[in-house]
């Protein structure tokens, strides 16, 4: 099932990786601005995969969230070069460099991810022998172990899977709070616009409010989206439906 | 090292000795002549010269190891002078208590038996295969095959050395069987994927006694 | 053979390296320095002698196998230039394709380990929670806890699927850990993050249950 998934789609690093060296440009933040219309485009092509109910293959609502994530920053910086006295906050200004220094660091690392991938396919592998092979049956009951400590061991592990319910409801309010962060900058970028007085649709500015319009909308769809079936749903298949 | 040896014989002989060593050390069982024959290609008194040389590599003082016929299957074994040595260092790396990791896997198979690899390793979230040889060596747990997989269960002596008469007198233990239905019952390679991006089972792969 | 163990120091060195070879035959996983040093009744540097010695005499070309080193500990392993001889009676399912999200997740690992997972995140720029799941169920990765967060680093199974003796003999990992130092070298807290976008360590609470 996810297979199929991530053969078809590369992480959010890697595509943006991919649509700048298609324009032939370097890692800068420039280029990253230029490519931001690209990416948006691109997930809006990823949302249209979500399976509907019963279908197995498709995308999972936990990679669009790392691309929505991504998607985030790179408004930061289109935002950046279309309305260049706007102002962020430290965190905000970090995301911009991180992106870019991020994406530098990727860049470097893919021949490796070639490498390995390589040398698992054609490396001759060596063969260790099984723990204690040659011994033989023997009864060895450790001392000190009770009944209670089976239960007790049982129990805490059964209650460990239950915070895999958490982890999914983490993802949610993730993009919550990245939803929130978004709209932050909205009214700060209408604020910044206002500055600005004539605004067109056709100016970048009226570009950039399109963009954002963009992204909360996929990010709406997509909080709203996320579901938990149950104890193990997520691992079962945490799928969306197509309303 | 024996360098004399080497002057005899020649390199593609060495590798024959160095590739039966590896075939022995793997496959543990006694391996036969005509196996050998097979694997290495090579005629029976081909075989014969490898065996005899393998025997005097085995002869110098910096081998641990010693080559038992059995009929015409060879087999390694450790050299018996290390046996009392062996055997008190078997002992000691056995009574030490379980670990945590230990306890968690036996407590699976107890409540959750028969249960395949896979499913331990699904509800764990690590691997469990050195745990299960571990509990196996230790005679706590042990394993029917059941298709292409293993099926594990507690032995009779650890449920009789904790003191119960049957399985059902674990403590909760019919909470813990509507929690294990939970689980797997309705369809079991649907609903217990082991892995994430490739839900290809993961069986007992490791082990080399599944061969 | 000799029988006349600890007779000489030179017999002496013989038998300690006879003596490992055979516990490590036996064993089958890694025993680690410290188990050497008791079993042995040697010191440290006396282990070391005692391992280069061996490790000299398995690069015979009669040998056909290999010493494993992982940290601390060290497992004998068939030399991979005799695979194509064992691998008839293994069933290696770790030779499964691996996705190209598995790819990244186990190159990082493998390279930068021992490594957390909100630094692997960080530098995929994605959530690897469930890809680290996959291969620690898959025994690819394993993990230890350092205080609230894990560290991932690569098994054996791994090294010995690649058919290496060792981490740094992985293709060009000297150039990778420059790679590395150049991207985080100036202060590595402040460059990797510990946790991403106000990520709490969920993954980290997935199972308690390896402590």
């Amino acid at each position: 099932m996810y297979q199929v998934q991530t053969q078809q789609f590369s992480g959010p690093l890697e595509k943006l990786l991919e649509l700048i060296e298609a324009k032939k440009l370097d890692i800068t933040t420039i280029s990253l601005a230029e490519v931001t219309n690209d990416f948006l485009s691109y997930i809006e092509i990823l949302r249209n995969q979500i399976p509907s109910s019963g279908e197995e293959e498709g995308l999972s609502p936990r990679i669009l969230s790392d691309f929505l994530i991504v998607a985030s920053h790179l408004v930061l910086i289109k935002s950046k070069e279309l309305l260049p006295d706007i102002s962020f906050t430290p965190d905000e200004q970090e995301d911009i460099v991180d992106l870019e220094r991020r994406l530098k660091m990727y860049s470097a690392l893919k021949p490796l991810f070639l490498l390995l991938r390589t040398s698992w396919q054609t490396a001759s592998p060596s063969f260790s022998r099984e723990f204690m092979k040659d011994l033989p049956p023997i009864f060895y009951p450790p001392t000190t172990l009770a009944v209670s400590h089976l239960e007790t061991a049982l129990g805490n592990l059964l209650q460990s899977l239950g915070s895999l319910v958490v982890e999914t409801e983490h993802i949610e309010k993730q993009l919550i709070n990245l939803e929130e962060k978004i709209s932050e900058l909205s009214s700060k970028i209408a604020h910044g616009i206002s500055h600005f007085s004539q605004v067109t649709s056709a100016s970048p500015k009226g570009e950039l409010i399109v963009l954002f319009l963009a992204l909360l909308h996929l990010l709406r769809d997509q909080t709203i989206r996320v579901k938990q079936e149950g104890l193990f749903g997520e691992i079962s298949m945490e799928k969306i439906t197509e309303q | 090292m024996d360098n004399e040896i080497n002057t005899q014989t020649t390199s593609s002989a060495s590798s024959h000795i160095a590739a039966l060593e590896a075939i022995l050390f793997l496959y543990g069982e006694p391996v036969s002549r005509d196996m050998i024959m097979r694997l290495l290609q090579v005629s029976s008194e081909q075989v014969s010269e490898i065996i005899r040389a393998f025997q005097e590599t085995l002869m110098d003082s910096q081998r641990g190891l010693l080559l038992l016929e059995k009929g015409d299957a060879y087999m390694l074994i450790t050299k018996p002078q290390f046996a009392p040595f062996l055997e008190s260092f078997v002992k000691d790396s056995l009574k030490e208590e379980l670990t945590p990791s230990a306890v968690e896997t036996l407590s699976l198979v107890a409540y959750f038996g028969p249960i395949t690899r896979a499913q331990i390793d699904y509800i764990r979230g690590v691997n469990s295969s050195f745990m299960l040889r571990n509990l196996l060596v230790r005679g706590l747990v042990e394993r029917t095959s059941k298709g292409n997989t293993y099926l594990y269960e507690v032995t009779t002596d650890f449920l009789t050395h904790l003191g119960l008469a049957r399985l059902e007198d674990l403590p909760q233990y019919g909470q813990y069987q509507e929690t294990r239905k939970n689980f797997f019952e309705s369809d079991e390679t649907a609903s217990i994927p082991v892995t994430i991006d490739s839900e290809k089972k993961v069986d007992d792969h490791l082990d080399t006694s599944c061969i």
